[in-house]
């Protein structure tokens, strides 16, 4: 039983990271850059909500979709004003500049909202599930988290695959310059890529607090890097991929947290991911790249 | 015994033959051409060549030793330097840093005499240098000798990658497709390059080449390579004239 | 040419640095040539940005406080005070730069810093430089070994002998579990002592969790290891923002145990959007209670709130700075220190008269100081009931 | 450009080098005079020992970055083993080895080779990997190493060394125990043995290992790596061996910088702030804005961004929010293409036709 119950948390906890992922892979898949604002934007959409819900009372549906739009167009302005201009330089000015806007967003976080942590109150007013008279509590934020995961990774798979903005992805993510010569819109579709990214990431911020509620300027930084390695592990720029790297790092992390040691969870999770590259170099569902001689 | 045999190579992909059943010899001093249309798998033999496939089957040996299954840096050192046909320069060092690279195993010194700057540092960085020198000047780059590779024009690119590659001083030189991308003059130069490297080093040199002016021009002997298989082997002269190569190259 | 551009920005970036650093030099000689002005100068360095901000900046606003009630009321021996807090980002490294900074400023005593880390890096200066240093919240037991140092909040050994202690001695519980910020020198110093004083008293130990600063704020593991384990109570030696996870995880999994903290839990009522009713029946042990009806309290708290500090900072942080504030005070009078004074002047006589004084605070009625550095007074249990603090017998 | 083919091996990499250290002699000159006259502020005095520690740190980053062109995120990692290694034999010997003269050196030997025997083992695997699946790999480590000497106790007595991951308690030392490393309050009391003139030699010491590495025959096989590794094996280049010399060389003077902050605090410990992956992300922006691949840029870059935030504290709450926007304009002027190419037309070479201008255009061409 206790088993289960760890093994369902880290589902749960795997489920949050696997949408942050999402978000990562997408637009690492077509940007190819590590966008290291992604998990701060989290933390923006997570505080949008609780503002407009906690501060001024608004039906918590209402204030996640305004949240969205908001990431969104956050999201589409920075790459506007910080991405765009670096576009075709060394991928690691882009990085650079992406970690110079998550200290911006923090920064900007903290003189907003303060320094104290905000309690977010969850939005989901479902019953837990018990089963096996009481000793299996599967909570409500579990079973709406792998849910909305699901449907997100469903329907970009569908975007990605069946519409025409979503073909012009992946254009752009095999050959960026091949497929501005078709008459793909390079910009405008990393542009498309970084708002549906940053949509999905108020999303994830509201599903990540609800689960755990504490939320401050540094929310989104530790979940954030930890999406980052579950999407590699589960082969950066896959959507499935992103799926089972999150959940694979949540059920590792829970479970080496309840039988290892609870201080050095983190360690065996990025160890994990270390052997795992050791033995697939690109992650679990990673295109192998050869290089042609 | 000559000095490149190949017996029975072969390497698959994924059920697809790319190279099926591949024998060569080459004898020391020749001037070998190997050519086929598009996808015919020549680059893939250079590859097979070079270690950097291992044969599903088959043997080559150099001057008598096997060195197909070794790694490709043991394969340099056992006598065999190539070229690449997208072209594989050390592209942000200097025209001479690409040749001293080529040098690494010829004057070699520790890396803590390097750091410390010990006597054999100087030594053999002077030698090289030397050494270094002499081959750019083959090719005349000696006075590009300090732009970086990437910088150069294409047909000088082609030069110094075989300079780099007869710095390691090799007893088979591969080309691939050396006159790609040059302009009749060029290629013309080229031959002439070659020809002079052949004599003055006294190099055995295997090429690809699609140019057939360059192929009709300076190779000895040929081997035709069409879907993986050896199609015709020999005499330059006969192997053009022999009617199964014209409908490769032609169709029926 | 790109290389060549980049080369002149760095140049007069690089420029404009060592311009910066100089001017910071000018300022200093201005303080220099006014000592003579009825001023002290007291400088405070904590945690302002990053993760840890909410301490610094608690810190900041309580200190300020007493620093304008006091130049109201005439100040420090008619001088007044000149208060600067510099940021330390939680960093020892950072902590030292901002306390280098203050001695450009012309500091003359220094409160601070915030937190034990950077504190450990800092009393090593503050040591060379004889420079009396009054500490409001940094309480690992190393931060007072030298004679100049002192400390306004308990010791975390102290609060692990008090909770075990209290939690026996009152026969809450025997069976106990603890959940603690291993990567935390508070959290962690405040266990080490629990575990072998619950083991004198014949508490048993029942499960020992851990977290770390980076995963703060998943506690499902932990929690149902502690629901299996049998605990009757839960052992929380956190701050107030874990903690705040920490319960709403705990409700949401059924736990049924009693909650026992220290002063870190301190605010947890404060918190923003924080469902009062999980901390329904809450234990700690805090100096300080913003709901507390003694006079002292009553005025801070509504002094705070009227100043306009954000509330959310009102916690035994700010209470401990505005205390500090009114211990410096106290020594100063005490020992006669003038605005003419040298630094380490300033510290011989502080650290003379520490022993000597006793102050009554909102952290602590008689609070005194033995001449190791550390106070003495005691803390007060309570109880959260009905969203208040109600003491304890 | 092309200086005749005379003067062989004392050329344009020669000159460049000796640039490099005349700035670094010069700093030193212009802050012994500043402190001689007494005029030095407290903050800046401070800041010399790790402004030189930082610069150690990009230079040794540079060689993985730069001149390997491999992505590291946890150089961090190193600098950790370093200081942690060196810090437990300097807190052991402060008694028995009391010059600070013989005890310093050793330390920084035992922090270097700790570091670089790490440089080793990351190394390895590392060998497989490419681009991000080798950063993440690396950020990885040094979040391990962080974490695991963030929870761990040691300590020693009569009996030998004891070690645990849970409490001091349980380490069950005998009276007259010691501790070594105290979990997340690590090692306390280390000897301040780190100073200015110490700092600089060190400094130079890591330009002159690093800068003759890279112009002798390993540094050129390890550029070729870089550029090309399959052609660099077609001409005989040992893949594994100049990898494994880049990245513990790296290693091994992150190790000397660990060493540098551990004995100028007298505190250790690993948080997130001095050994997590953001203080390997700032070393890595250290070299990206000083030019990857360019030394003397690296120590520049150091300087700057480490004095930054110290020179805008005068903005209180909103220092670090103009140190992010800094950083990002940075980025942006430097690296923009667009603005690039539009200097390249209309920027320096239009008003500022200098001498100097010229010579340095030149130099980079």
């Amino acid at each position: 039983m206790g088993f289960l119950n760890n093994f369902i948390n880290g589902i749960s906890l795997g489920s949050i990271y696997s949408v942050i992922a999402l978000g990562y892979t997408m637009v690492y898949g077509i940007a190819k850059m590590l966008n290291f604002a992604h998990g701060d934007v989290i933390m923006v959409g997570a505080y949008i909500v609780f503002v407009l819900t906690t501060g001024a009372g608004m039906n918590p549906y209402l204030a996640l979709l305004i949240s969205m739009v908001a990431c969104t167009l956050l999201g589409m302005t920075i790459e506007r004003f910080a991405y765009r201009p670096l576009r075709g330089a060394s991928p690691l000015a882009v990085l650079i500049t992406a970690i110079g806007v998550s200290y911006f967003l923090q920064n900007v976080a903290l003189l907003i909202f303060g320094t104290q942590v905000k309690s977010f109150k969850s939005i989901l007013e479902f019953p837990s599930i018990k089963l096996a008279g009481g000793k299996i509590i599967i909570s409500d934020e579990t079973i709406i988290t792998i849910v909305v995961s699901l449907i997100i990774m469903i329907g970009l798979t569908l975007f990605v695959n069946k519409t025409k903005p979503g073909r012009a992805m992946l254009a752009v993510s095999e050959d960026r310059g091949a497929a501005q010569l078709m008459g793909v819109n390079v910009n405008a579709t990393i542009a498309l890529t970084f708002a549906i990214g940053s949509g999905l990431a108020a999303v994830a911020g509201v599903l990540l607090c609800s689960t755990y509620p504490a939320l401050s300027s540094q929310t989104g930084a530790m979940p954030g890097i930890k999406a980052f390695v579950a999407a590699v592990l589960g082969g950066i720029g896959s959507i499935p991929g992103a799926l089972i790297g999150g959940l694979a790092i949540g059920v590792v992390e829970i479970l080496s947290k309840t039988y290892i040691s609870s201080q050095l969870a983190d360690a065996i999770v990025f160890a994990i991911l270390i052997i795992v590259l050791l033995v697939k170099p690109t992650g679990i569902l990673g295109k192998k790249y050869i290089e042609k001689v | 015994m000559a000095l490149l045999e190949a017996e029975n190579l072969s390497i698959t992909f994924g059920g697809l033959k790319a190279v099926d059943n591949f024998n060569v010899k080459i004898e020391k001093g020749t001037l070998y051409g190997l050519i086929g249309p598009n996808g015919a798998g020549k680059t893939t033999v250079f590859n097979l060549l070079t270690g950097v496939y291992k044969p599903t089957e088959g043997k080559a040996t150099l001057d008598g030793t096997v060195i197909t299954g070794k790694r490709t840096i043991d394969i340099n050192k056992a006598g065999i330097a190539r070229t690449f046909q997208n072209i594989r320069l050390f592209s942000q060092m200097s025209v001479i840093d690409n040749v001293k690279v080529g040098l690494h195993n010829i004057y070699k010194y520790s890396t803590a005499s390097g750091i410390f700057k010990l006597p054999s540092y100087f030594k053999k960085e002077a030698e090289m240098e030397k050494r270094a020198m002499e081959l750019l000047d083959v090719f005349d780059l000696g006075s590009e000798r300090d732009y970086l590779s990437c910088n150069l024009p294409y047909g000088k690119q082609r030069k110094l990658e075989i300079a780099r590659a007869l710095a390691t001083e090799p007893k088979l030189l591969l080309l691939d497709e050396p006159a790609a991308g040059m302009n009749p003059n060029e290629t013309a130069e080229l031959m002439d390059t070659i020809r002079f490297v052949r004599d003055k080093f006294d190099m055995t040199i295997l090429l690809i080449e699609h140019d057939m002016r360059l192929v009709a021009g300076i190779c000895e002997e040929l081997t035709v390579l069409n879907f993986g298989q050896v199609l015709c082997q020999g005499k330059t002269s006969e192997v053009l004239q022999d009617p199964k190569v014209i409908t490769a190259y032609l169709g029926e | 040419m790109k290389k060549s551009m980049r080369k002149i920005l760095a140049a007069v970036l690089a420029l404009t640095l060592i311009v910066g650093l100089f001017a910071a030099c000018g300022s200093k000689e201005d303080s220099g040539t006014q000592t003579g002005a009825e001023t002290i100068k007291i400088g405070a360095i904590g945690p302002l940005t990053g993760g840890a901000a909410v301490y610094g900046n608690a810190v900041k606003n309580g200190a300020q406080l007493a620093v304008d009630e006091i130049n109201k009321a005439g100040g420090i021996n008619g001088m007044k005070i000149e208060f600067r807090m510099e940021d330390d980002e939680h960093d020892a490294e950072k902590s030292v730069n901002a306390y280098n900074t203050l001695k450009d400023w012309g500091m003359q005593m220094l409160m601070g810093t915030v937190t034990t880390q950077p504190c450990l890096a800092v009393i090593n200066n503050t040591k060379a430089d004889n420079m009396y240093q009054l500490t409001p919240s940094a309480s690992g037991a190393d931060v007072i070994v030298n004679d100049n140092t002192f400390q306004v909040c308990f010791t975390d050994p102290n609060q692990g002998i008090a909770s075990a202690d209290y939690i026996a001695d009152n026969g809450i519980a025997r069976k106990v579990a603890v959940i603690y910020n291993s990567s935390d020198a508070y959290s962690s110093g405040i266990y080490n002592t629990f575990k072998s004083e619950a083991a004198a008293k014949g508490l048993e130990i029942v499960a020992t969790e851990a977290f770390t600063e980076d995963s703060k704020t998943d506690f499902s593991a932990q929690l149902t290891k502690v629901k299996s384990s049998g605990a009757e109570l839960l052992f929380l030696p956190i701050y107030a923002d874990a903690a705040s996870s920490l319960l709403s995880q705990a409700s949401k999994l059924g736990l049924n145990v009693k909650y026992f903290g220290c002063d870190g839990l301190d605010g947890i009522l404060d918190i923003e959007g924080f469902d009062g009713k999980l901390a329904e029946n809450v234990m700690l042990l805090t100096p300080f209670a913003a709901n507390a009806t003694d006079e002292t309290t009553q005025k801070f708290v509504s002094a705070f709130k009227a100043a306009g500090y954000e509330e959310s900072t009102l916690n035994q942080f700010a209470a401990d700075a505005y205390d500090a504030i009114y211990i410096m005070k106290a020594a100063a009078e005490k020992s006669g220190v003038k605005a003419g004074m040298s630094v380490s002047e300033i510290g011989d006589a502080m650290k003379g008269v520490m022993p000597q004084i006793t102050v009554d605070g909102v952290t602590g009625s008689g609070m005194k100081w033995l001449s190791t550095g550390e106070v003495s007074k005691t803390p007060k249990a309570v109880k959260i009931v009905n969203g208040e603090y109600q003491a304890m017998e | 450009m092309s200086s005749k083919p005379k003067s062989k091996l004392l050329k344009k990499d020669t000159r460049s080098d000796l640039i490099t250290y005349a700035m670094v002699l010069v700093a030193f000159a212009v802050v012994e005079i500043i402190q001689a006259t007494g005029s030095m502020t407290s903050l800046m005095r401070g800041l010399l020992v790790p402004l030189c520690m930082y610069s150690i740190l990009a230079v040794s980053l540079n060689l993985v970055v730069g001149i390997l062109g491999d992505l590291s995120l946890g150089h961090a990692g190193f600098m950790c083993v370093g200081a942690y290694a060196s810090s437990i034999f300097s807190v052991c010997t402060r008694e028995t080895i009391e010059n600070p003269w013989i005890r310093f050196p050793i330390a920084l030997l035992i922090g270097g080779i700790c570091a670089a025997i790490f440089g080793i083992l990351i190394g390895i695997p590392v060998l497989r990997l490419k681009g991000d699946y080798l950063a993440i790999v690396t950020l990885a480590f040094g979040e391990i190493i962080k974490n695991i000497l963030c929870s761990i106790y040691v300590g020693y007595d009569s009996k030998g060394i004891h070690m645990s991951f849970e409490s001091e308690s349980s380490l069950g030392m005998e009276m007259d125990g010691k501790l070594i490393i105290n979990g997340p309050l690590g090692i306390n009391g280390t000897p301040t043995d780190s100073n200015f003139i110490v700092g600089i030699v060190l400094l130079l010491i890591t330009l002159f290992v690093v800068l003759n590495f890279i112009h002798s025959r390993a540094g050129r096989a390890v550029m070729s790596l870089r550029d090309n590794r399959i052609a660099a094996e077609s001409v005989g280049i040992n893949v594994t061996k100049y990898k494994l010399i880049a990245f513990s060389l790296s290693a091994f003077f992150a190790g000397i910088a660990g060493v540098l902050y551990s004995h100028n605090l007298n505190v250790l410990a690993a948080t997130s702030k001095n050994f997590g992956y953001n203080m390997s992300i700032m070393i890595l922006v250290f070299v990206v804005l000083g030019g990857i691949g360019n030394i003397r840029g690296s120590i520049i870059a150091a300087c700057v961004l480490t004095a930054l935030p110290e020179v805008l504290r005068d903005l209180k709450d909103y220092r670090m929010l103009m140190y992010a926007i800094v950083l990002i304009v940075m980025m942006i002027i430097t690296s923009s293409p667009k603005l690039v190419s539009f200097r390249e037309k209309y920027g320096l070479r239009q008003f500022i036709k200098t001498k100097m201008a010229n010579r340095w255009t030149k130099e980079v061409q």
